[in-house]
């Protein structure tokens, strides 16, 4: 059975049609990639399945059990995690407590633990933080572990909030162009990251415009245009695929392609 | 110049995440500097009690005794004098780019140790041997007691701010706690003098620090800005009054009531925020501005013959345990209140830094994000409300003891303004300098606009500026309280003693948008 | 405005006028003089004070008291009146910033304060109810005694039937944890309202009537009990209602009342919460009925507020009681000219005692509090008792015994520390000022009559 | 923090000494996780959902229904007369509340500003008034004949109007403006700082109690009776004057061009910069029309009642600012219909349950608008970004 399945899922805003009618599944462990021109509803449909929108009509499945119409904490709860297009960290919060509250959900501290500084809030926040921390080691941001989120580098942010997002121990992780405003050299970095967090058997869902990217980590990609899926399927089928060319291209450029 | 103050005002090193930084240290001084000055002008400052009451030094220099005494009194004149400028003169030298070598620190350590010796040594003297001519025409246990004691707190403070530096920059909380916690322990033993006074002065200085702390919680820690917060207040300390009074006939002992209020106030807190949950910022304030103004109407107008009424509910009890009658001396109220700012500031301080007080930050700075995370935002925004609320409530039980009366008036949204007006003054989100902040504020407005016109006479009169006496402070309070308000937030938004994050934020970023909005259910 | 605390001013123009005083004028009773050579020898320091809202909204009253009991303080001192004894007058202020006004919190700390200095043998005030609520039991715990000028609920000094009632909920004896040391020189509501119901039932012939008050202790407390004495009366109460002090307009519940057909209304408050306003707007709404106040509104403030709206002669008609009007008394004409001599300085309206109705009573007030005290030193053969506490207990004591002449005619206090010199003057407005009509007395059992 | 559905099992790596591979991804937890929730909530969430967007998509409708029916009920209570007088009594204090209410309306449309110290703006030229017709002896000119009453108007509203708009102009340009870009805290306080140091400067000046205007003897006199109820001349000029104002704004809002600057700032500040609109001109332009109607309530208030002291501003602008978020906040026409909206709900609900009440209700009237439908009646329920 899949992991996740969007099953006709439609997201309206007035009369804008964000998403419309979009179904398509992920398996376990797959990186699937979803592509597509500006506008065309990539990170409205993430905020669909984050429970960020509720969706207007359709359903959202994980699992084969519903969940749309559940808020989001308790969505990152069953394990989705994501990140953002515009990195969303906690600007003023140490690059460690960042990935700290990644945990909360499932630490077992309550309110008075915390005031009492009982047994069991002072281990399981020391164990926390080891994890924490060990996290920040393996994506190389140690030596930020103690710096505002802020005044860590551009590219260090997008690493941290992946760090956050891991910290949540999602089974599948949404990822939205992470490598957006990279440069080469980060970028490799990044691909080896999501090779290796797919090696651990991590399910990924992706949103990238850096083509290279997409082609060489997915297993499959999907399109979407204006809000429409148009094309689905591997590397190669996609990148030959006209409706697609044409989404990016343009007209012109289909035709063109036909021809050739 | 600007360059400079900068380079003067930046207190700790670029990076660290630390709170506070030096100006603990400052703090500390001028503290030291404050104390010292104050046991030197002591008699002069106390007004109405002074009738021939000097203080020693004071009187020696004046009246030129005789004796032992009168060499002692000339070296800690010097010592006091060298004390009370040097963090001036350092914050001076600091301004010029140089700064004084540890020796500077050493040999001020040693003056800080011999004038508390030195004190010990003239009070003995006076008290013990009775060398009267040292102080003329003093009699015992009066304000020279208390001027005794502040100097030698003074020079004790001084030592150890000098002697123990690196420390008190590096543990601030810790020195700061270590420097206060003796003076507060010991305050009502120091004075002899209308200590009660004092000590009702500090009791309410004391709920009102509670309440700071309580609000601090709403928006300092979860940044949710609350301005109605008096209403909690008036919570606990109605529930409070119905348990503890002849209105109901119920009699229960204060140390149940302070949980009751507590819990009461806390359950208000939940129910009332529940509404706003979905509130941007600045409807959020008015919504909670509203709940600020009805829950004083529903006490006017006596909702279901709970409350009493315009009257309110009078005659509420003062416990008596033991050799403990809170009604003897405010002096029980002051400890107990005390042991419980205590208590509470441990607690909070201790939820800031767990869990909570995380998850809190986090939806201050990101509430989406915050979601994203696996934040349940509505509990941890209620938790906030329920929490802040129940420290205020608490301050209520004791008002409620401590005044015997509780009327709607004493919850009127000035009180409320007065309370945020604390938290900003002290710096958002840092219980430390939420606690100058009452400390400051609470004197400005019990003691010092009251006090201002006597003052000015007097000072007129000492320094012979007959205008000075015609001022008529009284009627500007409102000018005062209004020009400061803005001031603080043109000059310093941060607070005097802002949480690092929150003084960035404050004067930086803007807000961040609510899941609500994001939703589009709000 | 003003700093009371500042009254040092010219202290030797005061004195003299002391001086003056003591060459027989009427204020100075004879007793002093012949007390003053027993206790010139006195050794020590007696101190007196006064707590009244000094500063904020309540800066329009709480200062005249102060002033009148400073003027007395200041004359007894030129007097000798205890003899060789230092005599030191502190004022308090029971206002804060926070409540723009008299705070219940203020005045508790207050008098813990002044309990807590030794010297202080008494304390002139407090001039609001709910003050005094929190200040008698302190002062009670301290043996302190406490005179208030002002404090007119009923419940502060004896139980009567609507202390329970749910929006008084005063429990008069919690108030008084040790022995009974408050009194006042000023008549309760009690008396006042009793009268008020007959006079508007009576004289001005109103058979219903509508009810304001102004949500405050005073005013609230006087309309329950005027509601109560106006029933028992034979009337009937058509409508009634709180609404806050600041409130500005009250013809919504001017078109109520009109509806249910009331013959006169009741306003039950002070004219600072809208006593001259329910006037002008009755008169915006045509409402040729009566208005009766209470001493609340008896004063010049009214007739301004009345008459600013559309119809500027719309005050005349009104009636309020009061006091007996102190300043025609022939008693307290001295008292007024030396106030005015010896404050001619301070700016208007300070400057001049009638313009507050409370100021004579300050001045009474303390210089029966300085008689007691001199009657202690003088019974302990002009030396203060040895220890504070019985020198506090037995001026308690003396102030029982008070028999004293001053400015408000004659002064002696009942077992519950009220004063027996009661009987209010109903006042009517008669182009543009208020003219005493008759002044009523009332006996125990409640029975009107007009008194001579 | 209380609900833990789905909780995995122990923290990865346990307490302390991890062994073992590193890994980024916790392996234990990667199978399947129940949303087990707690049933009670479960089954009642979409049950309050349901009433929720009920009350949200009907408030208006709720709302309209309940003054019809306290109409009805003050009818029932006092019949015609009474209810005729009350809607009159409503009409008044609704136009004031209507000017004042555009006030906070139109600043917080265009730099997200509650302005705490309007209301005490609406005082402050309450006075200004008093001391323009005492300088210029209007009083006597205005109760001479009716053109001396034109002619005092037409002096006396103007010149507050100007006066109220400089003052608003410098409270924006020394409290307001150097903290536009900080968030709401900071502003928020110096407002209510602005709002305590005119109140004190007033309470100096003016002292502490009414100060009679003297101008309610302007107008007097019965236009006309409908039934019982007399209607004056005061009542018609009050609504009269305070409609005209309102058309004249939204003329003004609609066809100038500082109107048009003002709408494309209050839209978005950046792209009005950018169109080239001098943006700290068109937020002065903004406080100083803001203030100058409430000015111009003030002036009508003091023509109506007659007296003015130095707090009124602070409930009264709270029940105005009530009005304005009713109405809609940011929309002119909307704070217009909320003020009227506000007066019937305070005059009918005081006239019914007692005016003890009628703050409480107005209080409770905000924080339901705000819980159920913040956007106010007239605003349109958007999402803010794709």
């Amino acid at each position: 059975m899949a992991l996740l399945e969007l099953d006709s899922v439609t997201k309206r805003f007035g009369g804008l049609l964000a998403v419309s009618n979009v179904s398509f599944s992920l398996d376990r462990g797959e990186i699937l990639s979803m592509i597509g021109p500006n506008g065309a509803g990539k990170t409205t449909a993430f905020n669909c399945v984050t429970g960020l929108f509720p969706i207007t009509s359709g359903q959202i499945r994980l699992d084969g059990v519903s969940i749309s119409g559940l808020p989001p904490h308790r969505i990152t709860k069953l394990g989705i995690a994501r990140t953002f297009q515009n990195i969303r960290l906690f600007a003023f919060m140490t690059a460690v407590d960042n990935v700290m509250v990644g945990a909360h959900w499932w630490m077992k501290e309550r309110v008075w633990d915390g005031a009492f500084q009982t047994k069991r809030a002072r281990s399981e926040e020391r164990s926390v933080q080891q994890r924490a921390l060990s996290l920040l080691d393996q994506l190389g941001l140690s030596r930020y572990a103690g710096s505002y989120a802020r005044e860590m580098p551009y590219g260090l942010q997008r690493k941290l909030e992946i760090a956050r997002a891991l910290a949540t121990q999602p089974r599948l992780l949404l990822l939205d162009e992470p490598a957006a405003g990279l440069n080469s050299h980060e970028k490799v970095e990044l691909m080896q990251l999501i090779a290796r967090l797919r090696d651990e058997g991590l399910t990924i869902l992706l949103i990238e415009h850096d083509m290279r990217l997409v082609m060489e980590v997915s297993h499959r990609i999907v399109v979407l245009d204006h809000g429409e899926k148009i094309a689905e399927g591997s590397p190669a089928e996609v990148r030959t695929n006209p409706r697609v060319i044409e989404a990016y291209l343009g007209t012109g450029a289909s035709e063109a392609t036909r021809s050739a | 110049m600007r360059k400079r103050l900068a380079a003067f005002i930046r207190t700790e090193p670029e990076g660290g995440p630390s709170s506070a930084g030096t100006s603990v240290f400052w703090i500390l001084a001028s503290s030291a500097s404050g104390l010292l000055i104050i046991g030197w002008l002591l008699p002069w400052f106390v007004g109405p009690y002074d009738a021939g009451v000097g203080y020693s030094a004071q009187d020696a220099l004046v009246s030129s005794p005789t004796g032992i005494g009168t060499i002692l009194i000339y070296i800690l004149a010097v010592a006091m004098v060298i004390l009370f400028v040097s963090p001036f003169a350092e914050a001076f030298m600091r301004f010029r780019g140089r700064t004084f070598g540890p020796r500077a620190d050493r040999i001020r350590l040693y003056l800080g140790i011999a004038g508390v010796v030195l004190t010990g040594v003239v009070w003995l003297l006076y008290r013990v041997l009775g060398e009267e001519p040292l102080f003329g025409s003093l009699q015992p246990g009066e304000i020279s007691d208390s001027a005794i004691w502040l100097t030698m707190y003074g020079f004790a403070l001084a030592a150890l701010v000098y002697g123990a530096r690196p420390w008190v920059i590096g543990r601030q909380t810790l020195a700061f706690g270590t420097a206060v916690l003796p003076f507060g322990i010991f305050l009502p033993l120091m004075f002899h003098q209308a200590p009660d006074f004092l000590l009702w002065a500090a009791g309410s200085l004391a709920i009102y620090m509670l309440l700071a702390l309580g609000l601090n919680v709403v928006v300092g820690f979860a940044g949710l800005l609350d301005l109605g917060y008096a209403a909690f207040f008036a919570i606990g300390a109605y529930a409070c009054a119905s348990f503890a009074s002849p209105i109901h006939n119920i009699h229960w002992p204060l140390w149940i009531l302070i949980f009751l209020g507590a819990a009461i106030a806390s359950l208000f807190g939940a129910i009332l925020g529940a509404p706003t949950l979905r509130l941007r910022g600045d409807y959020l304030a008015i919504v909670t501005l509203g709940f600020g103004e009805i829950v004083p109407d529903l006490a006017t107008n006596n909702v279901f013959n709970l409350t009493g009424g315009p009257n309110g509910i009078s005659g509420i009890d003062q416990p008596h345990w033991g050799f403990m009658d809170f009604s003897e001396s405010p002096r029980w109220y002051y400890w107990s209140l005390l042991l419980v700012s205590i208590a509470v500031i441990v607690l909070l301080y201790n939820i800031e830094r767990s869990r909570v007080g995380r998850a809190w930050v986090a939806l201050r700075e990101d509430e989406v994000a915050a979601a994203a995370t696996g934040i349940n935002t509505t509990t941890t925004k209620l938790l906030a409300f329920a929490i802040g609320a129940s420290v205020s409530g608490l301050a209520g039980a004791f008002y409620g003891s401590l005044v015997t009366v509780v009327t709607p008036d004493d919850f009127s949204f000035s009180v409320s303004i007065a309370v945020l007006s604390i938290v900003v003054l002290g710096g958002i989100g840092n219980i430390a300098g939420v606690i100058l902040g009452a400390v400051i504020l609470t004197f400005v407005i019990f003691w010092a606009l009251p006090n201002m016109d006597a003052w000015s006479t007097t000072l007129s009169s000492t320094v012979h500026i007959p205008a000075l006496a015609n001022i008529n402070f009284s009627s500007y309070t409102y000018i005062i309280y209004g020009l400061a308000l803005i001031l603080m937030m043109l000059l310093r938004p941060g607070g005097l003693l802002p949480s690092r994050a929150r003084r960035i934020e404050l004067e930086s970023a803007g807000e961040s948008e609510s899941l609500a909005a994001v939703q589009g259910i709000a | 405005m003003v700093k009371p605390t500042k009254g040092v001013l010219s202290i030797a123009s005061i004195a003299a006028l002391g001086v003056l005083a003591a060459c027989g004028t009427t204020s100075t009773p004879t007793s002093s003089s012949a007390g003053a050579t027993g206790i010139a020898g006195c050794h020590g320091t007696i101190t007196v004070a006064s707590d009244m809202p000094l500063t904020g909204g309540d800066a329009t009253d709480g200062p005249f008291p102060a002033y009148a009991a400073q003027l007395a303080v200041t004359q007894a001192n030129a007097n000798k009146l205890m003899g060789g004894c230092t005599l030191k007058y502190i004022s308090k202020d029971d206002s804060t910033v926070l409540k723009n006004g008299h705070d219940p919190a203020q005045g508790a700390a207050n008098i813990t304060a002044l309990a807590a200095d030794p010297t202080v043998m008494g304390v002139v005030g407090p001039f609001n109810s709910s003050v005094a609520l929190s200040e008698i039991p302190v002062a009670s715990r301290n043996h302190l005694a406490l005179i208030s000028p002002a404090n007119t609920n009923p419940c502060l000094t004896a139980v009567v039937a609507v202390c329970s009632d749910p929006t008084i909920a005063i429990n008069t004896a919690s108030l008084y944890p040790g022995p009974h040391t408050y009194f006042r020189v000023i008549a309760s509501d009690v008396q006042q309202s009793e009268i008020d119901a007959y006079v508007a039932y009576s004289v001005l012939k109103a058979h219903t009537i509508y009810v304001f008050d102004d949500q405050e202790a005073y005013g609230r407390g006087l309309a329950l009990l005027f509601m109560k004495y106006y029933k028992a009366d034979g009337g009937s109460v058509v409508g009634s209602v709180s609404l806050p002090g600041a409130t500005t307009t009250f013809s919504t519940q001017l078109s109520v009342a009109q509806s249910k057909g009331a013959q006169a209304i009741f306003f039950g408050g002070t004219t600072g919460n809208g006593c001259g306003l329910v006037r002008r707007d009755m008169g915006s709404a045509g409402m040729n009925i009566p208005l009766l106040g209470g001493d609340g509104c008896e004063d010049q403030l009214f007739i301004t507020n009345a008459n600013s709206g559309a119809k500027t002669s719309e005050a005349n008609g009104s009636y309020a009681t009061s006091a007996p009007d102190v300043t025609k008394l022939a008693s307290s004409a001295t008292f007024f000219s030396q106030y005015a001599a010896a404050y001619a300085s301070l700016p208007a309206p300070y400057n001049n005692g009638t313009k507050e109705p409370y100021t004579a009573y300050g001045y009474d007030a303390m210089n029966i509090l300085l008689h007691a005290i001199n009657s202690v030193l003088v019974g302990n053969g002009g030396q203060p008792p040895s220890s504070s506490q019985t020198f506090r207990d037995d001026v308690v004591a003396a102030l029982r015994q008070t028999s004293y002449d001053g400015a408000l005619g004659h002064t002696t206090f009942d077992a519950n520390g009220d004063t027996t010199n009661t009987g209010f003057t109903l006042y009517k407005v008669t182009n543009g000022a208020w003219v005493g009509v008759n002044t009523y007395a009332v006996d125990t059992s409640g029975n009107v009559s007009v008194k001579s | 923090m209380s609900d833990q559905s789905g909780t995995p099992g122990a923290a990865p790596g346990g307490t302390g000494g991890r062994t073992g591979a590193v890994t980024l991804v916790d392996q234990g937890n990667l199978g399947p996780r129940t949303s087990e929730g707690s049933s009670f909530f479960g089954a009642v969430t979409p049950i309050f959902r349901f009433l929720y967007s009920l009350i949200s998509k009907n408030f208006g409708a709720l709302l309209l229904a309940l003054i019809v029916l306290s109409i009805f009920g003050t009818f029932l209570q006092g019949g015609a007369t009474l209810m005729g007088n009350q809607i009159k009594n409503a009409l008044v204090l609704g136009a004031i509340y209507a000017l004042v209410a555009i006030g906070y309306t139109m600043v917080y449309g265009i730099i997200e500003l509650i302005n705490f110290a309007h209301g005490d703006v609406f005082t402050v030229s309450g006075f200004y008034a008093i001391f323009i017709a005492n300088t210029l002896h209007l009083n006597s000119l205005a109760t001479s004949s009716f053109g001396g009453l034109l002619l005092a108007l037409a002096i006396v509203f103007p010149l507050s109007m100007i006066a109220a708009g400089l003052t608003g102009m410098a409270i924006e340009f020394v409290a307001y403006r150097r903290l536009r870009d900080a968030p709401r805290l900071a502003p928020l306080i110096t407002a209510i700082g602005v709002s305590f140091l005119i109140e004190g400067v007033m309470l100096v000046r003016e002292g502490p109690d009414y100060v009679t205007t003297g101008q309610a003897s302007w107008i007097n006199g019965t236009a006309f009776t409908i039934g019982k109820v007399a209607v004056g001349y005061t009542d018609l000029f009050v609504v009269g004057t305070a409609l005209l104002l309102m058309f004249a704004l939204g003329a003004f809002v609609q066809r100038t061009r500082l109107g048009k600057a003002m709408r494309s700032t209050a839209q978005d500040r950046t792209a009005a910069l950018l169109c080239g609109i001098d943006i700290n001109r068109t937020i002065s332009a903004t406080f100083f029309i803001g203030s100058a109607l409430a000015a111009a309530a003030a002036v009508i208030y003091s023509i109506n009642y007659g007296d003015v002291k130095w707090n009124i501003g602070f409930r009264l602008g709270i029940i105005a600012f009530t009005a304005a978020v009713l109405g809609g906040i940011g929309n002119i026409v909307g704070a217009g219909v909320g003020g009227f909206l506000i007066g019937l709900i305070y005059v009918f609900g005081g006239s019914l349950i007692g005016g003890a009440w009628s703050e409480a209700l107005i209080f409770a009237i905000l924080v339901l608008i705000l819980t159920f439908r913040p956007v106010g009646l007239f605003g349109v329920e958007v999402t803010t970004r794709a």
